[in-house]
Protein backbone atom coordinates (compact mmCIF):
# COMPACT_ATOMS: atom_id res chain seq x y z
CA UNK A 1 0.00 0.00 0.00
CA UNK A 2 1.20 3.60 -0.64
CA UNK A 3 0.01 6.57 0.58
CA UNK A 4 1.12 10.41 0.26
CA UNK A 5 -0.21 12.34 2.85
CA UNK A 6 0.46 16.25 4.95
CA UNK A 7 0.00 14.12 8.39
CA UNK A 8 2.75 12.11 10.31
CA UNK A 9 2.85 8.41 10.50
CA UNK A 10 2.49 6.49 13.60
CA UNK A 11 5.61 3.35 12.72
CA UNK A 12 4.13 1.39 15.36
CA UNK A 13 0.34 1.45 14.27
CA UNK A 14 1.17 0.39 10.89
CA UNK A 15 3.41 -2.60 11.75
CA UNK A 16 0.27 -3.87 13.83
CA UNK A 17 -2.39 -3.52 11.31
CA UNK A 18 0.47 -5.31 8.78
CA UNK A 19 0.78 -8.17 11.22
CA UNK A 20 -2.55 -8.35 13.09
CA UNK A 21 -3.63 -11.78 12.80
CA UNK A 22 -1.11 -13.09 10.73
CA UNK A 23 1.14 -16.28 11.34
CA UNK A 24 2.95 -16.45 8.08
CA UNK A 25 5.46 -13.03 8.67
CA UNK A 26 8.76 -13.99 9.67
CA UNK A 27 10.48 -10.84 9.44
CA UNK A 28 9.39 -7.04 9.56
CA UNK A 29 12.13 -4.42 8.33
CA UNK A 30 11.53 -0.59 8.53
CA UNK A 31 12.93 2.42 7.51
CA UNK A 32 11.99 5.72 9.01
CA UNK A 33 13.26 9.70 7.24
CA UNK A 34 13.58 12.51 9.53
CA UNK A 35 14.56 15.70 8.88
CA UNK A 36 17.78 16.67 10.01
CA UNK A 37 19.12 19.59 11.44
CA UNK A 38 22.32 19.64 10.12
CA UNK A 39 23.59 22.95 11.48
CA UNK A 40 27.19 22.62 12.68
CA UNK A 41 28.30 20.67 10.02
CA UNK A 42 30.94 22.63 7.80
CA UNK A 43 29.39 25.08 5.47
CA UNK A 44 25.91 24.56 6.96
CA UNK A 45 23.71 27.27 8.19
CA UNK A 46 21.32 24.88 10.18
CA UNK A 47 17.70 23.92 8.88
CA UNK A 48 14.83 25.79 10.50
CA UNK A 49 12.34 23.91 8.24
CA UNK A 50 11.88 21.87 4.99
CA UNK A 51 9.13 22.33 2.68
CA UNK A 52 8.45 19.16 0.62
CA UNK A 53 6.63 19.47 -2.76
CA UNK A 54 5.34 16.46 -5.37
CA UNK A 55 3.71 16.08 -8.16
CA UNK A 56 0.03 14.46 -7.22
CA UNK A 57 -0.65 11.90 -9.56
CA UNK A 58 2.82 11.04 -10.74
CA UNK A 59 3.48 10.27 -7.13
CA UNK A 60 1.34 8.04 -6.41
CA UNK A 61 1.68 6.31 -9.73
CA UNK A 62 5.48 6.18 -9.43
CA UNK A 63 5.35 4.94 -5.43
CA UNK A 64 2.68 2.35 -6.57
CA UNK A 65 5.49 1.03 -9.55
CA UNK A 66 8.19 0.81 -6.78
CA UNK A 67 5.64 -1.19 -4.40
CA UNK A 68 5.05 -3.45 -7.87
CA UNK A 69 8.24 -4.01 -8.75
CA UNK A 70 9.35 -5.10 -5.16
CA UNK A 71 6.56 -7.53 -5.07
CA UNK A 72 7.81 -8.66 -8.35
CA UNK A 73 11.84 -9.10 -6.84
CA UNK A 74 11.14 -10.42 -3.19
CA UNK A 75 8.45 -12.74 -1.78
CA UNK A 76 6.51 -10.15 0.59
CA UNK A 77 3.60 -10.53 2.42
CA UNK A 78 3.02 -6.70 2.46
CA UNK A 79 4.47 -3.71 1.50
CA UNK A 80 3.42 -0.33 2.55
CA UNK A 81 4.95 3.25 1.20
CA UNK A 82 4.11 6.49 3.61
CA UNK A 83 5.25 9.85 1.80
CA UNK A 84 4.50 13.48 3.57
CA UNK A 85 4.13 16.68 2.26
CA UNK A 86 4.23 20.34 3.06
CA UNK A 87 6.18 22.06 5.22
CA UNK A 88 8.08 19.84 7.88
CA UNK A 89 10.86 20.87 11.10
CA UNK A 90 13.70 19.47 12.15
CA UNK A 91 12.83 15.84 14.03
CA UNK A 92 10.08 15.45 11.81
CA UNK A 93 9.46 12.37 9.98
CA UNK A 94 9.36 12.12 6.16
CA UNK A 95 9.00 9.09 4.75
CA UNK A 96 8.35 5.83 5.88
CA UNK A 97 9.02 2.20 4.01
CA UNK A 98 8.06 -1.17 5.62
CA UNK A 99 8.69 -4.69 3.89
CA UNK A 100 7.44 -7.84 5.66
CA UNK A 101 8.44 -10.81 4.46
CA UNK A 102 8.36 -14.84 5.71
CA UNK A 103 12.20 -14.46 5.31
CA UNK A 104 14.74 -11.69 7.11
CA UNK A 105 16.95 -11.91 3.77
CA UNK A 106 13.93 -10.31 1.56
CA UNK A 107 12.65 -8.35 4.27
CA UNK A 108 15.97 -6.25 4.43
CA UNK A 109 16.75 -6.40 0.50
CA UNK A 110 13.12 -5.18 -0.25
CA UNK A 111 12.93 -2.37 2.28
CA UNK A 112 16.52 -1.14 1.55
CA UNK A 113 15.44 -1.34 -2.14
CA UNK A 114 12.35 0.34 -1.74
CA UNK A 115 13.88 3.90 -0.24
CA UNK A 116 16.52 3.34 -3.20
CA UNK A 117 14.28 3.53 -5.53
CA UNK A 118 12.09 6.31 -4.23
CA UNK A 119 14.79 8.65 -3.71
CA UNK A 120 15.37 8.64 -7.64
CA UNK A 121 12.11 7.86 -9.04
CA UNK A 122 9.47 9.62 -7.11
CA UNK A 123 8.90 13.22 -7.54
CA UNK A 124 9.26 15.29 -4.57
CA UNK A 125 11.58 18.01 -3.82
CA UNK A 126 12.88 19.57 -1.19
CA UNK A 127 13.10 23.37 -0.43
CA UNK A 128 15.24 23.65 2.67
CA UNK A 129 14.73 26.97 4.70
CA UNK A 130 17.62 28.13 6.54
CA UNK A 131 18.80 31.47 8.42
CA UNK A 132 20.77 32.18 5.03
CA UNK A 133 17.22 31.77 3.11
CA UNK A 134 16.00 28.98 1.23
CA UNK A 135 17.59 27.05 -1.28
CA UNK A 136 16.02 23.69 -3.25
CA UNK A 137 18.12 20.39 -2.12
CA UNK A 138 20.32 19.35 -5.00
CA UNK A 139 19.93 16.02 -5.62
CA UNK A 140 22.97 13.41 -4.28
CA UNK A 141 25.34 11.11 -6.45
CA UNK A 142 25.49 8.65 -3.76
CA UNK A 143 21.38 8.21 -4.28
CA UNK A 144 21.81 7.33 -7.49
CA UNK A 145 24.41 4.91 -7.20
CA UNK A 146 22.33 3.44 -4.22
CA UNK A 147 19.13 3.26 -6.67
CA UNK A 148 21.66 2.37 -9.60
CA UNK A 149 22.60 -1.19 -7.05
CA UNK A 150 19.18 -2.42 -8.07
CA UNK A 151 19.40 -2.09 -11.62
CA UNK A 152 19.20 -5.61 -13.87
CA UNK A 153 21.27 -6.24 -16.43
CA UNK B 1 -1.04 19.75 -24.36
CA UNK B 2 -0.22 20.41 -20.92
CA UNK B 3 2.72 21.49 -18.92
CA UNK B 4 3.39 21.60 -15.86
CA UNK B 5 6.37 22.82 -14.00
CA UNK B 6 8.14 22.20 -10.13
CA UNK B 7 10.39 23.13 -7.95
CA UNK B 8 13.05 25.64 -8.74
CA UNK B 9 12.26 25.26 -13.14
CA UNK B 10 8.52 26.31 -12.00
CA UNK B 11 10.38 29.71 -10.28
CA UNK B 12 12.04 29.94 -13.26
CA UNK B 13 9.62 29.79 -15.42
CA UNK B 14 7.42 31.97 -13.23
CA UNK B 15 4.53 29.65 -13.55
CA UNK B 16 3.40 26.01 -12.88
CA UNK B 17 0.84 24.89 -15.39
CA UNK B 18 -0.24 26.53 -18.91
CA UNK B 19 -1.89 24.82 -21.87
CA UNK B 20 -0.16 25.17 -25.08
CA UNK B 21 -0.54 24.26 -29.11
CA UNK B 22 3.18 24.31 -29.94
CA UNK B 23 3.76 24.57 -33.84
CA UNK B 24 3.64 20.95 -36.11
CA UNK B 25 6.93 20.90 -36.26
CA UNK B 26 7.50 20.76 -32.31
CA UNK B 27 6.99 16.54 -32.47
CA UNK B 28 9.39 15.42 -29.26
CA UNK B 29 10.57 16.81 -25.65
CA UNK B 30 13.69 18.57 -27.16
CA UNK B 31 11.61 20.44 -29.47
CA UNK B 32 9.19 21.93 -27.54
CA UNK B 33 12.21 23.30 -24.86
CA UNK B 34 13.53 24.74 -27.85
CA UNK B 35 10.43 26.24 -28.81
CA UNK B 36 9.05 26.98 -25.25
CA UNK B 37 12.96 28.99 -25.12
CA UNK B 38 11.89 31.27 -28.10
CA UNK B 39 8.96 32.00 -25.64
CA UNK B 40 10.48 34.60 -23.01
CA UNK B 41 12.99 34.56 -20.88
CA UNK B 42 11.59 32.73 -17.85
CA UNK B 43 12.13 29.47 -20.21
CA UNK B 44 15.10 30.40 -21.16
CA UNK B 45 16.63 30.20 -17.69
CA UNK B 46 14.80 27.26 -16.45
CA UNK B 47 15.86 25.46 -20.15
CA UNK B 48 19.51 26.44 -19.75
CA UNK B 49 21.35 23.32 -18.65
CA UNK B 50 19.26 20.80 -19.62
CA UNK B 51 21.47 18.02 -17.71
CA UNK B 52 19.50 19.89 -14.20
CA UNK B 53 16.16 19.39 -15.83
CA UNK B 54 14.02 15.92 -15.89
CA UNK B 55 10.97 15.42 -17.90
CA UNK B 56 8.06 13.45 -17.20
CA UNK B 57 5.34 12.91 -19.92
CA UNK B 58 1.94 11.37 -18.67
CA UNK B 59 3.67 11.13 -15.29
CA UNK B 60 6.42 8.71 -16.72
CA UNK B 61 10.15 9.59 -16.76
CA UNK B 62 11.28 10.51 -20.35
CA UNK B 63 13.74 11.14 -22.57
CA UNK B 64 14.54 14.18 -24.51
CA UNK B 65 13.76 12.37 -27.50
CA UNK B 66 10.32 11.21 -26.60
CA UNK B 67 7.75 11.88 -29.26
CA UNK B 68 4.76 14.10 -28.14
CA UNK B 69 0.87 13.77 -29.18
CA UNK B 70 -1.48 17.16 -28.69
CA UNK B 71 -3.21 15.44 -25.30
CA UNK B 72 -0.15 14.99 -23.33
CA UNK B 73 0.46 16.12 -20.04
CA UNK B 74 4.20 17.57 -20.06
CA UNK B 75 6.09 17.95 -16.88
CA UNK B 76 9.51 19.47 -16.22
CA UNK B 77 11.57 19.18 -13.35
CA UNK B 78 14.67 19.26 -11.45
CA UNK B 79 16.25 15.67 -9.88
CA UNK B 80 14.16 14.06 -7.25
CA UNK B 81 15.24 14.92 -4.05
CA UNK B 82 12.07 12.87 -1.94
CA UNK B 83 13.08 10.42 0.85
CA UNK C 1 20.86 -0.12 24.74
CA UNK C 2 19.93 -3.67 24.96
CA UNK C 3 17.12 -5.30 26.96
CA UNK C 4 16.51 -9.21 27.72
CA UNK C 5 12.27 -9.91 28.45
CA UNK C 6 9.12 -12.27 28.86
CA UNK C 7 7.35 -8.89 27.74
CA UNK C 8 6.40 -7.60 24.25
CA UNK C 9 7.95 -4.72 23.13
CA UNK C 10 6.28 -1.74 21.18
CA UNK C 11 8.38 -0.85 18.30
CA UNK C 12 6.64 2.45 18.02
CA UNK C 13 7.19 3.65 21.47
CA UNK C 14 11.17 2.30 21.32
CA UNK C 15 11.11 4.92 18.12
CA UNK C 16 9.26 8.11 19.80
CA UNK C 17 11.41 7.32 22.68
CA UNK C 18 14.74 7.06 20.78
CA UNK C 19 14.19 10.07 18.55
CA UNK C 20 12.18 12.40 21.50
CA UNK C 21 13.66 15.81 21.40
CA UNK C 22 16.72 15.14 18.98
CA UNK C 23 16.99 16.54 15.51
CA UNK C 24 20.66 14.77 14.27
CA UNK C 25 18.53 11.45 13.08
CA UNK C 26 18.18 11.12 9.93
CA UNK C 27 17.54 7.82 9.17
CA UNK C 28 15.98 4.25 11.56
CA UNK C 29 16.49 1.29 10.13
CA UNK C 30 14.26 -1.19 11.84
CA UNK C 31 14.00 -5.58 12.17
CA UNK C 32 11.52 -7.63 14.17
CA UNK C 33 11.48 -11.12 14.28
CA UNK C 34 8.33 -12.84 14.80
CA UNK C 35 7.28 -16.50 15.42
CA UNK C 36 5.84 -17.61 12.02
CA UNK C 37 3.76 -21.04 11.76
CA UNK C 38 5.56 -22.92 8.77
CA UNK C 39 2.31 -25.57 8.52
CA UNK C 40 1.56 -26.27 4.86
CA UNK C 41 5.44 -25.92 3.76
CA UNK C 42 6.96 -29.42 2.54
CA UNK C 43 7.48 -31.46 5.51
CA UNK C 44 6.33 -29.12 8.07
CA UNK C 45 3.59 -29.92 10.42
CA UNK C 46 3.04 -26.43 11.81
CA UNK C 47 4.32 -24.64 14.73
CA UNK C 48 1.78 -24.33 17.87
CA UNK C 49 4.23 -22.11 19.91
CA UNK C 50 7.89 -22.30 20.73
CA UNK C 51 9.86 -21.77 24.12
CA UNK C 52 12.89 -19.49 23.96
CA UNK C 53 15.83 -20.20 26.47
CA UNK C 54 18.74 -18.28 26.76
CA UNK C 55 22.09 -18.00 29.09
CA UNK C 56 20.88 -15.43 31.82
CA UNK C 57 23.98 -13.26 32.36
CA UNK C 58 25.66 -14.44 28.99
CA UNK C 59 22.88 -13.73 26.94
CA UNK C 60 23.16 -9.92 28.44
CA UNK C 61 26.86 -9.51 27.45
CA UNK C 62 26.45 -11.22 24.17
CA UNK C 63 23.87 -8.12 23.32
CA UNK C 64 26.42 -5.26 24.54
CA UNK C 65 29.63 -6.22 22.74
CA UNK C 66 27.18 -6.83 19.55
CA UNK C 67 26.24 -2.96 19.73
CA UNK C 68 29.32 -1.72 21.33
CA UNK C 69 31.01 -3.39 17.52
CA UNK C 70 28.21 -1.68 15.56
CA UNK C 71 28.96 1.96 17.09
CA UNK C 72 32.11 1.48 16.49
CA UNK C 73 31.30 0.07 12.93
CA UNK C 74 28.84 2.89 12.48
CA UNK C 75 28.30 6.44 13.14
CA UNK C 76 25.35 5.69 15.09
CA UNK C 77 22.71 7.82 16.96
CA UNK C 78 21.39 5.42 18.90
CA UNK C 79 21.21 1.25 19.20
CA UNK C 80 18.16 -0.83 20.38
CA UNK C 81 18.04 -4.72 21.14
CA UNK C 82 14.89 -6.34 22.71
CA UNK C 83 14.98 -9.88 22.65
CA UNK C 84 12.27 -12.03 24.38
CA UNK C 85 12.68 -15.56 25.97
CA UNK C 86 10.02 -17.98 27.13
CA UNK C 87 7.07 -19.44 25.67
CA UNK C 88 5.93 -17.51 22.15
CA UNK C 89 2.89 -18.25 19.89
CA UNK C 90 2.79 -17.67 16.26
CA UNK C 91 2.59 -14.21 15.17
CA UNK C 92 4.26 -13.01 18.20
CA UNK C 93 7.27 -10.75 18.34
CA UNK C 94 10.58 -12.66 19.19
CA UNK C 95 13.32 -9.92 18.59
CA UNK C 96 13.35 -6.63 18.02
CA UNK C 97 16.76 -4.70 16.67
CA UNK C 98 16.88 -0.65 15.45
CA UNK C 99 19.53 1.60 14.48
CA UNK C 100 19.09 5.18 14.16
CA UNK C 101 22.03 7.35 12.45
CA UNK C 102 22.50 10.53 10.71
CA UNK C 103 22.85 8.58 7.75
CA UNK C 104 20.83 6.33 5.49
CA UNK C 105 23.29 3.98 4.54
CA UNK C 106 24.74 3.53 8.53
CA UNK C 107 21.33 3.07 9.65
CA UNK C 108 20.35 -0.31 7.17
CA UNK C 109 23.76 -1.83 7.41
CA UNK C 110 24.39 -1.36 10.90
CA UNK C 111 20.46 -2.73 12.10
CA UNK C 112 21.33 -5.87 9.49
CA UNK C 113 24.88 -6.17 11.05
CA UNK C 114 22.95 -6.33 14.74
CA UNK C 115 20.28 -9.40 13.86
CA UNK C 116 23.25 -11.27 11.41
CA UNK C 117 25.63 -11.66 14.42
CA UNK C 118 22.44 -11.92 17.41
CA UNK C 119 21.69 -14.50 15.37
CA UNK C 120 25.06 -16.46 15.51
CA UNK C 121 26.30 -15.35 18.62
CA UNK C 122 23.59 -14.79 21.22
CA UNK C 123 22.86 -17.64 23.31
CA UNK C 124 19.37 -18.40 22.69
CA UNK C 125 17.48 -21.44 21.97
CA UNK C 126 14.26 -22.23 20.50
CA UNK C 127 12.14 -25.36 21.67
CA UNK C 128 9.85 -25.87 18.96
CA UNK C 129 5.83 -27.31 19.46
CA UNK C 130 4.55 -28.84 17.02
CA UNK C 131 1.77 -31.63 16.56
CA UNK C 132 4.51 -34.04 16.19
CA UNK C 133 5.92 -33.01 19.33
CA UNK C 134 8.43 -30.71 20.55
CA UNK C 135 11.64 -30.25 18.91
CA UNK C 136 15.17 -28.39 19.21
CA UNK C 137 15.28 -25.74 15.99
CA UNK C 138 18.95 -26.39 14.30
CA UNK C 139 21.26 -23.73 13.82
CA UNK C 140 21.23 -22.63 9.53
CA UNK C 141 24.01 -22.51 7.67
CA UNK C 142 22.54 -19.22 6.16
CA UNK C 143 22.95 -17.37 9.40
CA UNK C 144 26.61 -18.12 9.54
CA UNK C 145 27.08 -17.16 5.79
CA UNK C 146 25.10 -13.84 6.60
CA UNK C 147 27.11 -13.46 9.67
CA UNK C 148 30.30 -14.17 8.22
CA UNK C 149 29.97 -11.44 5.72
CA UNK C 150 30.57 -8.88 8.68
CA UNK C 151 34.14 -10.30 9.64
CA UNK C 152 37.02 -8.15 8.83
CA UNK C 153 39.72 -9.43 7.43
CA UNK D 1 34.41 -24.96 38.49
CA UNK D 2 31.01 -24.54 37.64
CA UNK D 3 29.25 -26.10 34.38
CA UNK D 4 25.99 -25.14 32.86
CA UNK D 5 24.15 -26.75 30.00
CA UNK D 6 21.42 -25.57 27.60
CA UNK D 7 18.93 -26.99 25.38
CA UNK D 8 19.43 -30.91 24.49
CA UNK D 9 23.06 -30.33 25.94
CA UNK D 10 20.81 -29.85 29.04
CA UNK D 11 18.51 -32.61 28.29
CA UNK D 12 21.00 -35.25 27.23
CA UNK D 13 23.06 -34.45 30.30
CA UNK D 14 20.54 -34.68 32.70
CA UNK D 15 21.01 -31.59 34.49
CA UNK D 16 21.05 -27.69 34.23
CA UNK D 17 24.22 -26.99 36.46
CA UNK D 18 26.93 -27.79 38.86
CA UNK D 19 29.94 -27.74 40.52
CA UNK D 20 32.70 -30.17 39.56
CA UNK D 21 36.26 -30.59 41.05
CA UNK D 22 37.69 -32.61 37.83
CA UNK D 23 41.39 -34.02 38.69
CA UNK D 24 44.59 -31.42 38.15
CA UNK D 25 45.46 -33.21 34.45
CA UNK D 26 42.46 -31.99 33.22
CA UNK D 27 43.62 -28.28 31.76
CA UNK D 28 41.69 -27.11 28.70
CA UNK D 29 37.93 -27.64 27.53
CA UNK D 30 38.57 -30.42 25.90
CA UNK D 31 40.28 -32.28 28.82
CA UNK D 32 37.06 -31.74 30.89
CA UNK D 33 34.68 -32.67 28.23
CA UNK D 34 36.76 -36.46 28.45
CA UNK D 35 36.28 -36.25 31.87
CA UNK D 36 32.83 -35.76 31.82
CA UNK D 37 32.22 -38.33 29.12
CA UNK D 38 33.87 -40.75 32.05
CA UNK D 39 31.06 -39.64 34.48
CA UNK D 40 28.28 -41.52 33.08
CA UNK D 41 25.70 -41.90 29.88
CA UNK D 42 24.35 -38.37 29.64
CA UNK D 43 27.18 -37.02 28.91
CA UNK D 44 28.09 -39.49 26.96
CA UNK D 45 25.22 -38.62 24.60
CA UNK D 46 25.71 -34.51 25.09
CA UNK D 47 29.55 -34.86 24.01
CA UNK D 48 28.93 -37.57 20.98
CA UNK D 49 29.59 -35.15 18.23
CA UNK D 50 31.95 -32.09 19.15
CA UNK D 51 31.01 -30.40 15.90
CA UNK D 52 27.26 -30.00 17.24
CA UNK D 53 28.73 -28.80 20.98
CA UNK D 54 29.58 -25.12 21.75
CA UNK D 55 31.71 -24.10 24.76
CA UNK D 56 31.62 -20.83 26.82
CA UNK D 57 34.24 -19.66 29.92
CA UNK D 58 32.93 -17.04 31.85
CA UNK D 59 30.42 -16.31 29.21
CA UNK D 60 32.78 -15.55 26.66
CA UNK D 61 32.47 -18.10 23.66
CA UNK D 62 35.95 -20.50 23.16
CA UNK D 63 37.67 -23.54 21.21
CA UNK D 64 38.17 -26.72 22.61
CA UNK D 65 41.93 -25.66 23.72
CA UNK D 66 40.58 -23.04 25.92
CA UNK D 67 42.50 -23.61 29.14
CA UNK D 68 40.99 -23.71 32.41
CA UNK D 69 40.73 -22.81 36.20
CA UNK D 70 39.28 -23.56 39.30
CA UNK D 71 37.20 -20.57 39.32
CA UNK D 72 35.74 -20.85 36.00
CA UNK D 73 32.34 -20.99 34.98
CA UNK D 74 31.91 -23.29 31.67
CA UNK D 75 28.88 -23.51 29.38
CA UNK D 76 27.89 -26.21 26.83
CA UNK D 77 25.30 -25.89 24.87
CA UNK D 78 24.48 -26.29 20.89
CA UNK D 79 24.84 -23.98 18.18
CA UNK D 80 22.78 -20.61 18.98
CA UNK D 81 19.27 -20.32 17.31
CA UNK D 82 17.31 -16.61 18.23
CA UNK D 83 16.33 -14.26 16.65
Amino acid sequence: MIRVQTEDFDLGAEIARMTDGKTSIGGICSFSGLVRDIVGEAGDTGVAAMTLEHYPGMTEKALQEIEAEARDRWPLDDVLIVHRYGRLEPGDNIVLVIAASAHRDAAFDACRFLIDWLKTKAPFWKLEETTDGTNWVEAKESDDTAADRWNKD
Amino acid sequence: MKLVYFAWVREKAGLSTEDVTPPADVTDVAGLIDWLKGRGEGYGEAFADLDLVRVAVNQSHVDLDHALAASDEVAFFPPVTGG
